[in-house]
């Protein structure tokens, strides 16, 4: 596929999408059959924020390959996608598991090793190139990345002298993912989605693919959506799949909903630093291909610390 | 007054490079150090600062013991003058709201420029680091400080690969490179403060930090420093500083 | 079933071009006319039928009795699933979430050319009209549906400046324009329904309204219209489709 | 001038600006003596809703000159700038008082003559010039206007062939006005601004412009705003001037506080559809320079619209 989607393809892509007000209300484990093999993933929310984790553990589950995910931000949901070879390919501006546990060793195996790929942007031209996707046109011009090595070796992007003013600029591609995963805090049974605080690149991400799956704390009625429309911030025919999926970020944060839980993720670094390998086999056969069910993973993570997040996670209104 | 050794390095670097920002400006804070020292100056000399992070947030009031692990948390909106997406608060930099970007650096060469994207050739990387995040957005459209663990391996002559430029390769390289805007303006670390010569743009030591000779920086850094004779001395940690400083991170998160 | 005489040109264009309309399109509706007929259009048969207003709304739910003095109007939001700025319900255009625009027009040529802008020479104009709005970003970037009362000064060879663009001088040149999407594809008026030949891309009538004859829309039409043997007959509005619409324009602001 | 601004040229202005955190609440008198004679002005809201127009009152009394002004869709706003001479250019995308009313007179009279002159963009293009403005880029590319005749009257905009796809793009120059005039329903002492409803091209002009004079339907505290900031739209640190004007758009709406004022406005057109020049200044008279502030205004608008118009906006709630 070339890298910028000529304009007809977008349109007749999107042409072919359902986009009535109908209700599109199904399983995980239907909705990650919108995704298939070797497709193009983007991922919403950032580093341990919003990330829709119970979309990418079903991912894993339904042992999806190849897979080419781009978020601005990858966190401990890149390892799993590397370590469960559901992807190798990633496009970010920072991969690693979080600021406190020092570098991914995950990433390192497998970028080192040249087992998966790791594309490197900065973190405005990823937020551009969904921008340029999300508005129908091929690019985007920024003033950063330029001299740096960065953009050495992206030759995806394309130096210019601007017709204005003269002055040099970087065009960077449009970025339309074949399928993106977001989870919010509340969408109707359309996809009428809300999401409070924190947006990260989520509704360009959400407006730039080409099928939009998302994951809701909980759905609401559509007259609750109509009573605030200026609070919709993904519009219901951009979306083709709603999963009811609570502490679907788990064990990441969800914005006034929980915070990250912190001693999960500290037992998963733990695990995989020790040895990306054989600790990442443990956690996925322990927590991902284990459990029964979403609620399953969550008991192993246990009541006590899923109460304490969501205690903090709503404590953000109280300050 | 206090002495060294009654602070730790991480206190050290919070501390001094706090005391780089001015009331009233609008700096873009990285997580970890810089997060806590714009907290710090915010608490003392700066009640007027406006805190930007990454995540999409304007005007943060970070609440003592509640440092957030990364700058896309929820915690970094604790009283927030504004959440918006994280495009936008990038393209803030870029249209120039933004006085001071301040970012941790693991790497930084003569000219100031940042590397946080591999160790040892790119193509075939002893270690593949983290890569940019808004580092270079940051560092390619404003003026920069930089608070960092003074190291031989960390202060080189080049980089192994600019993640964030500085002044690139000194003199007009940057604005060549069609960075108009910006530039590495301070380097605070553990034994010193670091200003770039305004024709050379090369790393120039402004001052020591209490009890470091020039001896010693010189020793723990990769390329030539050029003293002047009017390098002169930080004034130690204040206790009103650290007591503030020590009851934002009681936890000793970022200042170890 | 109803007789001419028993309704205006204005209820038979909002009952004809809302006949236009599928359910669950999504469908970019104009002031006047077209916001009318979409709305008729909700209420008849298509319930499920997406309607946006430049001012910055998707999927609204016009209440009877209520309508907007423009589609920048707080009355177009009424339980709307979605309202945005501006740019923004433009930009779902070029992305090409829009099934079809549906706008009224001033006047039109022989390529669904539609001009609102002078009339006259442009550089010296008779009447300066007050100019696209949204106009040419619709019929740039989607199918177009134009209601429009059918008279000959509006109904012209070439129109006297090409505001909102339909298939330009016909055949390819609209794309070889760069307007690689959409163009014209329906214009209803008070005498007939026209689509556009796909070759030429010059206005063909589709059906005639009931009691107009050929002659009568080649007297009102300033270009030559090629009527084919199967050029059909509309069905008269409904007694059903009259009063839903009357119902929602109690005080005929649209349909005089 | 030149037509895009030198990157260097916007930065200097920008840095010049006090963005500190502080109460910069004003008369609207000392509000408008923000704006100078020959600045270029754009104008918030769109068409009737949420209007600037106390704003523009002021700024008519205060005898300002040779503005160029820019609005997406400008209305009876446009009227008055041309009839007063405050300005004697306009940019947008649409030029009347209404739908309702037919082609505004007092154009046409303007344009006609050559006393003023109105140049055209598609209202996408106007959009995309205030956001590459906000964004500090030179140009955004769009695809309409293409082979129209308005782009034919708009060498300011240039046709290229993308890098990436080879189509056809017209890119369109940012716009950053001297200074934006925003009207909002509620805001800060600083200027940290939220606005419900439509926000048309708002929050793009203010980033863009180089100084923002906000008026304000209320002034909340800074608590209020920072209990629910993802509901800020406008940063205080963009804002220059904040007055405090219940009915500020009068007889335009706003948003969710009132509806137009709509027998003022028949009143209007009625008066210069009959002659756009007595007319006008009949109208100027009475109702611009004759009160002796905007509350005398409003008394002349009279109790009554003033009570129905707000009893209609806050319906739009009641759906």
């Amino acid at each position: 596929m070339s890298l910028v989607q000529p304009y007809l393809k977008l349109r007749k892509d999107l042409a072919q999408r359902d986009r009535s007000l109908r209700e599109k209300v199904v399983s995980l484990e239907e909705a990650v059959s919108f995704v298939r093999d070797g497709d193009s993933v983007g991922i919403g929310g950032s580093t341990m924020s919003r990330t829709p984790m119970g979309l990418i553990w079903a991912l894993i589950r339904a042992k999806r390959k190849e897979l080419s995910c781009s978020r601005c931000i990858i966190s401990s949901d890149g390892d799993l996608l590397y370590g469960s070879c559901a992807s190798d390919h990633i496009v970010t501006s920072w991969f690693s598991q979080g600021i406190l546990w020092g570098v991914s060793k995950v990433m390192r195996h497998f970028v080192e090793t040249g087992k998966a790929r790791y594309d490197e942007w900065s973190h405005l031209a990823m937020g551009m190139r969904f921008r340029a996707g999300a508005m129908g046109v091929p690019f985007i011009p920024i003033r950063s990345m330029l001299g740096s090595g960065v953009v050495g070796q992206r030759p995806e992007a394309k130096e210019i002298d601007c017709p204005y003013t003269g002055e040099k600029l970087l065009l960077v591609p449009a970025l339309n993912p074949d399928v993106a995963l977001i989870h919010v805090q509340r969408c109707d049974a359309y996809g009428n989605a809300q999401i409070d605080g924190l947006q990260f690149m989520d509704i360009d991400l959400a407006m730039a693919a080409n099928k939009v799956i998302l994951t809701t704390e909980r759905i609401v009625s559509n007259d609750q959506i109509r009573r605030a429309p200026d609070q919709t911030k993904i519009p219901f025919f951009a979306v083709d799949a709603v999963v009811e999926l609570p502490f679907g970020c788990a064990p990441h944060e969800c914005y006034g909903v929980y915070e990250p839980m912190m001693r999960h993720m500290e037992f998963y670094v733990g695990l995989v630093n020790k040895d990306p390998v054989a600790g990442m086999k443990e956690y996925l056969d322990k927590y991902v291909y284990g459990p029964k069910s979403w609620t399953g993973f969550l008991e192993l993570i246990g009541m006590e610390e899923v109460l304490e997040a969501s205690r903090a996670g709503v404590s953000i209104y109280d300050a | 007054m206090t002495r060294k050794g009654e602070y730790t390095a991480g206190e050290l670097l919070a501390i001094l490079s706090a005391r780089q920002l001015k009331d009233g400006q609008v700096v873009f804070a990285g997580v970890g150090i810089p997060l806590l020292a714009a907290t710090l100056a915010q608490r003392l000399q700066c009640p007027g600062l406006t805190i930007l992070f990454e995540g999409g947030v304007i005007g943060a009031f970070i609440e003592p013991g509640k440092l957030p692990p990364s700058t896309n948390d929820q915690r970094c909106t604790t009283r927030a003058n504004m959440v918006l997406g994280s495009a936008e608060v990038l393209l803030l930099l870029q249209r120039g709201y933004v006085d001071v970007g301040f970012m941790g650096g693991a790497q930084i060469d003569q000219y100031g420029n940042l590397n946080s994207s591999y160790i040892g050739d790119p193509k075939k990387p002893k270690t593949r680091l983290p890569g940019t995040g808004g580092g270079n957005d940051i560092s390619s459209l404003t003026n920069m400080i930089v608070a960092m663990k003074h190291e031989k391996r960390r202060f080189v002559e080049h980089v192994d690969f600019i993640t964030s430029p500085g002044w690139i390769k000194g003199k007009q390289t940057r604005s060549e490179a069609g960075l108009l805007a910006g530039g590495m303006y301070r380097v605070v670390t553990d034994l010193a403060v670091f200003g770039f010569d305004e024709t050379t743009r090369r790393m120039t030591p402004l001052a020591l930090n209490p009890g470091v000779t020039r001896e010693q920086v010189q020793e723990n850094t990769g390329f030539k420093l050029e003293f002047s004779h009017d390098t002169g001395v930080t004034e130690p940690p204040t206790e009103h500083e650290l007591s503030t400083l020590r009851m934002l991170d009681p936890e000793r998160l970022y200042i170890g």
